[in-house]
């Protein structure tokens, strides 16, 4: 029933992650990862890297507060989430989430919300750097989008 | 009325903007988030970035709050462009 | 691009999955995957171990079909699934499905349907060993709704 | 009318409850999958389980197939239950 919440500006292994996520419970049948990692194009293209600042504490308690938000809706074991801060180069991780549960339906749900719920509710924030520049990265209606999704079934939650 | 003083953050583009990541501000007790961002914005530019178009989101205390919260005496207050992890 | 499907009594190395897909293109930004284990509980409880059978040759194609269908529906990069078969025993892993791609609905959406046409559409099936006894499981009304569910927005599709 | 022979297969519980995992069968040619299961139930119990109440899923070919499908020579036939893998 541990969770793991973890912002920090080294590399991880996400084969731990997934290693700590199997040993939850002997009635754990499903563990679902997302994985995110810079790619070459974002809002611009010829992209070599990104910058990541984030909120020192709020950071934590946001993350903490959306494992809680996913505790409630879904049976889920234990949760994991890492997300990396500073520079990273193209193909680097940035992000890591982890959810075991005893059915899959759960796993992937809590991981799907979780993921769409970094991106909307945790105070980090995007620079890309690219050959002929740098610029802060604009939040999208598209992840505006996916993470009112998951409201939508609760037509009384703010 | 008896002044407070507050500590603010700016975070992100908005910090690189206003050249400032953090400074201690003395106001009103029960100023609230909008009153702060009005006198903050009074400053001049680039201060009315934080009264402009572009939308600025704030924390009291490392919580999301709204225009109305009422600041007290040594709150964290942040101010920042929505977020873009994951 | 290069697909990867393994149907073998061997354990799996979940993290070498993972750093077979990251290695798949400098757009690749996000990688989901589900990792299946053995747990106490199934059609019965104190489930002790499972035994998979499979259908040789038949498997490998209608997963290849599988990971066809996934492509033609969502922009995904790689896809990599390993199921066992034979004797395996609690907690041990069963069935990886990983997805690349450079979106994370895409990556998610695309490792979910696999996971559900696995149970629904390749000759596997699962034996629950259990103090009591062994016994066939049976397929699963949920897992039969899960599957269909990938059809529904094409009404055309068979 | 000529006769072919084909191979058919059995997996899981119906490999089980009919003692048979694998057999070469002759029969008249283009014969359906229908045919061959009605064919195979008359031998008498626990035959009669590939055409009773619960569901006898069947692949030609290592692709599933319908029961209107007509056999061929050198066929690979399978029956087997609803999968449960994953």
């Amino acid at each position: 029933m541990t969770d793991h919440v973890l912002v920090a500006s080294a590399d991880f292994d996400a084969a731990e992650q997934l290693q700590q996520l199997r040993q939850t419970s002997n009635a754990t049948g499903a563990i679902a990862t997302f994985t995110g990692l810079v790619r070459d194009y974002g809002d611009h293209s010829n992209v070599t890297g990104l910058f990541l600042e984030h909120y020192p504490g709020m950071t934590e308690q946001v993350i903490h507060g959306l494992i809680g938000d996913a505790r409630e809706r879904w049976d889920i074991q234990s949760a994991r989430v890492i997300h990396r801060v500073g520079t990273l180069t193209l193909g680097e991780q940035i992000v890591f989430v982890g959810v075991s549960s005893s059915h899959r339906a759960d796993a992937f749900a809590a991981c799907e919300f979780l993921m769409d719920a970094l991106k909307t509710s945790a105070p980090f924030w995007k620079k890309e750097l690219t050959r002929d520049g740098e610029h802060w990265v604009e939040q999208k209606d598209s992840d505006r989008e996916r993470g009112a999704r998951w409201h939508q079934s609760d037509p009384g939650d703010d | 009325m008896t002044d407070v003083t507050i500590t603010v953050h700016y975070f992100a583009r908005l910090r690189e903007q206003l050249g400032t990541e953090q400074e201690t501000v003395t106001i009103p007790a029960n100023l609230t988030l909008a009153e702060l961002k009005q006198r903050l914005a009074e400053r001049g530019a680039p201060w009315q970035l934080l009264t402009g178009e572009r939308p600025v989101l704030a924390a009291v205390n490392q919580a999301m709050a709204k225009n109305a919260t009422p600041l007290q005496d040594r709150d964290e207050v942040a101010f920042f462009p929505p977020v873009t992890g994951g």
